[in-house]
């Protein structure tokens, strides 16, 4: 009741804050125009900033590393012993990217990754996280009940499966390599690299089956 | 801190709700305060892990209430005040009152192609060799300092495996009060779900933290 | 459930502030709201586990930021609309459009002072001989269940000592959910502040929690 | 910010549900209105159980608990072994109250009572809890941090005493019986009970002595 003072925002986590929600673009515009008076940013790089993750670094970067992963048994052997080099070789590198570690699904186990404590994500192959994995339900649920999460998502695992959480508590950054799904035999990379949904390197979703990739 | 950022395991927050075909922002205030938060890491003036102790620091039910970037701009806040950069009248008025303080560097948009690329690595030379070996059986420390820490209260006194060896990194706990990059070697310690939950717990969920060495003692 | 209720060690809420000459009351909707939760108990719909735990789960961000007569508030709503009393339409509303639902008994102004005097006792026959006595030591589960329970999490999987035997209580983690009383034995455990909060406690604190037998394993 | 939207309460513990602060008034009162109609509740019986509170269940029954076990040996025993029974004798029974037990501080040790799921208090003898009682700050801190709190209350004790908190987990109510102060020696109880503040009953304060009451 009596909402209507404040506006409605898109995000799907909160609409709680009501003192600064209504407000909050002013301070953040307020706290700019006193940083950019003041000298201390310059509003080129901010937008340099935003533009990279715009248009250049997104689950693309961490699409390609999968699909070579699935194509490139060395490449493979490579990224799950030094996944920083591997990736970097394919020239992902940097900002929450620093220190990768690659973990592999199999029939046997299911990787999922969370950061309960913030939300560390492997910016430099996934790009910025989703609402979701910021939220407080992902960050509470995912290291104390994985399948009713995964269930949200969609994906059902047998309880035979384990699944593995790893809460990136340190400046490592997780990137999950999911099964390759079955009839991709001889697909190029490219191709390959459509089937890898961001969430299937989260390990919130699996790879897609070419005939999803066709029907979408 | 036992602060609300400590969410694992925590109940009542109700589903996950993935939002199909999402925005990287959803207002054009977000993208302004990631660039000017990412920005003003080239003015020397803190480090990661006190950006989050600025923000694990908020007041629990404000912290929870608040989007991500509504957490980033309050963070920031909290930043430029405490370090001079802006000075909380400045911050209330919204506009400069006094001579800008001095900083190491303004990010230009020439640079940000390489800062980004080349990011915050945390790693560091050991000063010493490591306690444990992958396979050894450890204890994660029942600690609850008030400050800046990276071990969940899910994850403390409990007893664990070494899975990985990470080499030395940062401390956050000194890092995050300015008090030092101390670095320490970095393991990646597996628990079952029934060490960290009990016995009702899923009998085939292992659950890993990055844990640092003064946080474990040998099991 | 580990919602934002269990607030025993969590940091970040700052001071504790006594107001000097306190009102009983802070405004008459507080009175009201505090007179009508208490006089519904004589309508026989909800029990005051059940009561808590419509307390409890309110969303963690929204019970943080609640007063506590607020917190009432949105506990009596919930339970009236669960028990069926009000229907979500008419709490809308704000005016009754349905008949009322049967209730136990209406409380009257003349019952007041006797329902207060008695008061609702928990203590039961005991089914059974305890199984603990004054001074064994005994080991508090690792247990996170979803619904109510009386387990703060930062007794949990903790070693001490009963102190004091309450004799047979009803069970909150049954009747919080109505699924009856199913007493049981109730203790005084006492904890070292080390065993809790780790060895830079306070060497001269003691803590203890009331702990019912199921919560309780030999230590 | 934009705060112009709620009133400003007179609480302590909250200024932050900005959707309902503003309502709760005409919320409270709507679902009054809602439960008489029905005829649920009884007008008059709130106004007897509220009126209960402010004129006849508070911390006198406490103070007079006290000053009784100050100056009557077998009651303070009685007191310590079976408080139920033992505050019965003196009329205080029932609601918040079903169950009592009464701890004494002594030169060693100082008690001091919390609840920290909830906001549990022996109303039978203490009335209404304070703001403060069921505030954050006091549920999270009264366990971990206990000598920091008393400290907050201008009470400093020395190291060597130890600190006895007492969780509320359950139905048992604890009232602390503080130390009687010095200099009381041969006070009637009447007189006795003015020195026994709501706080001493607590933990979080001591009992005044007979100066501080006269200059108050």
């Amino acid at each position: 009741m009596n909402k209507h003072h404040h506006h409605d925002h898109d995000h799907h986590d909160h609409d709680h804050d009501h003192s600064h929600l209504s407000s909050i673009e002013l301070r953040v515009r307020a706290l700019e125009s006193i940083l950019v008076e003041k000298g201390y940013v310059d509003p080129e790089a901010i937008d340099a900033i935003a533009e990279t993750y715009e248009t250049k670094v997104g689950p693309r970067n961490g699409a390609r590393v999968v699909a070579k992963a699935w194509s490139d048994p060395a490449f493979r052997d490579w990224l799950l012993k030094d996944a920083t080099a591997a990736i970097a070789s394919l020239g992902y590198t940097g900002r929450q990217g620093e220190h990768m570690v690659a973990v592999e699904n199999t029939a046997d186990e299911h990787n999922m990754v969370v950061c309960t404590l913030c939300s560390c994500y492997p910016w430099a192959v996934l790009g910025l996280p989703p609402v979701w994995y910021k939220s407080a339900p992902y960050r509470s649920r995912a290291v104390i009940e994985p399948r009713a999460v995964l269930a949200e998502f969609g994906v059902t695992l047998p309880d035979t499966t384990r699944i593995r959480v790893w809460d990136s508590t340190a400046e490592m950054r997780y990137l999950v390599i999911p099964r390759r799904p079955d009839g991709t035999e001889g697909m190029s990379e490219d191709a390959l690299a459509d089937l890898v949904t961001r969430d299937s390197m989260i390990g919130t979703g699996l790879a897609l089956s070419p005939q999803q990739v066709a029907r979408a | 801190m036992n602060g609300a950022q400590d969410l694992g395991g925590m109940m009542g927050f109700g589903p996950v709700d993935p939002e199909q075909n999402e925005p990287l922002f959803h207002a054009p205030w977000e993208r302004r305060v990631l660039g000017y938060t990412v920005a003003l890491g080239a003015a020397g003036k803190w480090n990661i892990d006190m950006s989050r102790h600025a923000r694990e620091s908020l007041p629990p039910a404000e912290y929870l209430a608040a989007s991500y970037y509504e957490i980033w701009t309050k963070g920031v806040e909290r930043l430029v005040v405490k370090t001079g950069l802006v000075s909380e009248e400045e911050l209330r008025l919204g506009r400069a009152l006094n001579p800008p303080a001095p900083i190491k560097r303004v990010l230009t948009r020439d640079d940000v192609p390489a800062v980004l690329a080349r990011g915050g690595p945390t790693e560091r030379e050991a000063t010493g060799p490591a306690r444990f070996v992958v396979g050894d059986r450890v204890r994660t420390r029942n600690m609850h300092p008030k400050g800046h820490t990276r071990l969940p209260r899910y994850a403390r006194d409990r007893e664990g495996v070494i899975e990985r060896v990470h080499g030395a990194h940062v401390f956050p706990d000194t890092n995050g009060h300015g008090a030092g990059e101390n670095p320490q070697w970095l393991y990646t310690v597996r628990f079952s779900g029934r060490e960290l939950w009990g016995e009702e717990a899923d009998p085939n969920l292992v659950v890993s933290i990055d844990a640092w060495e003064s946080y474990l003692e040998p099991a």
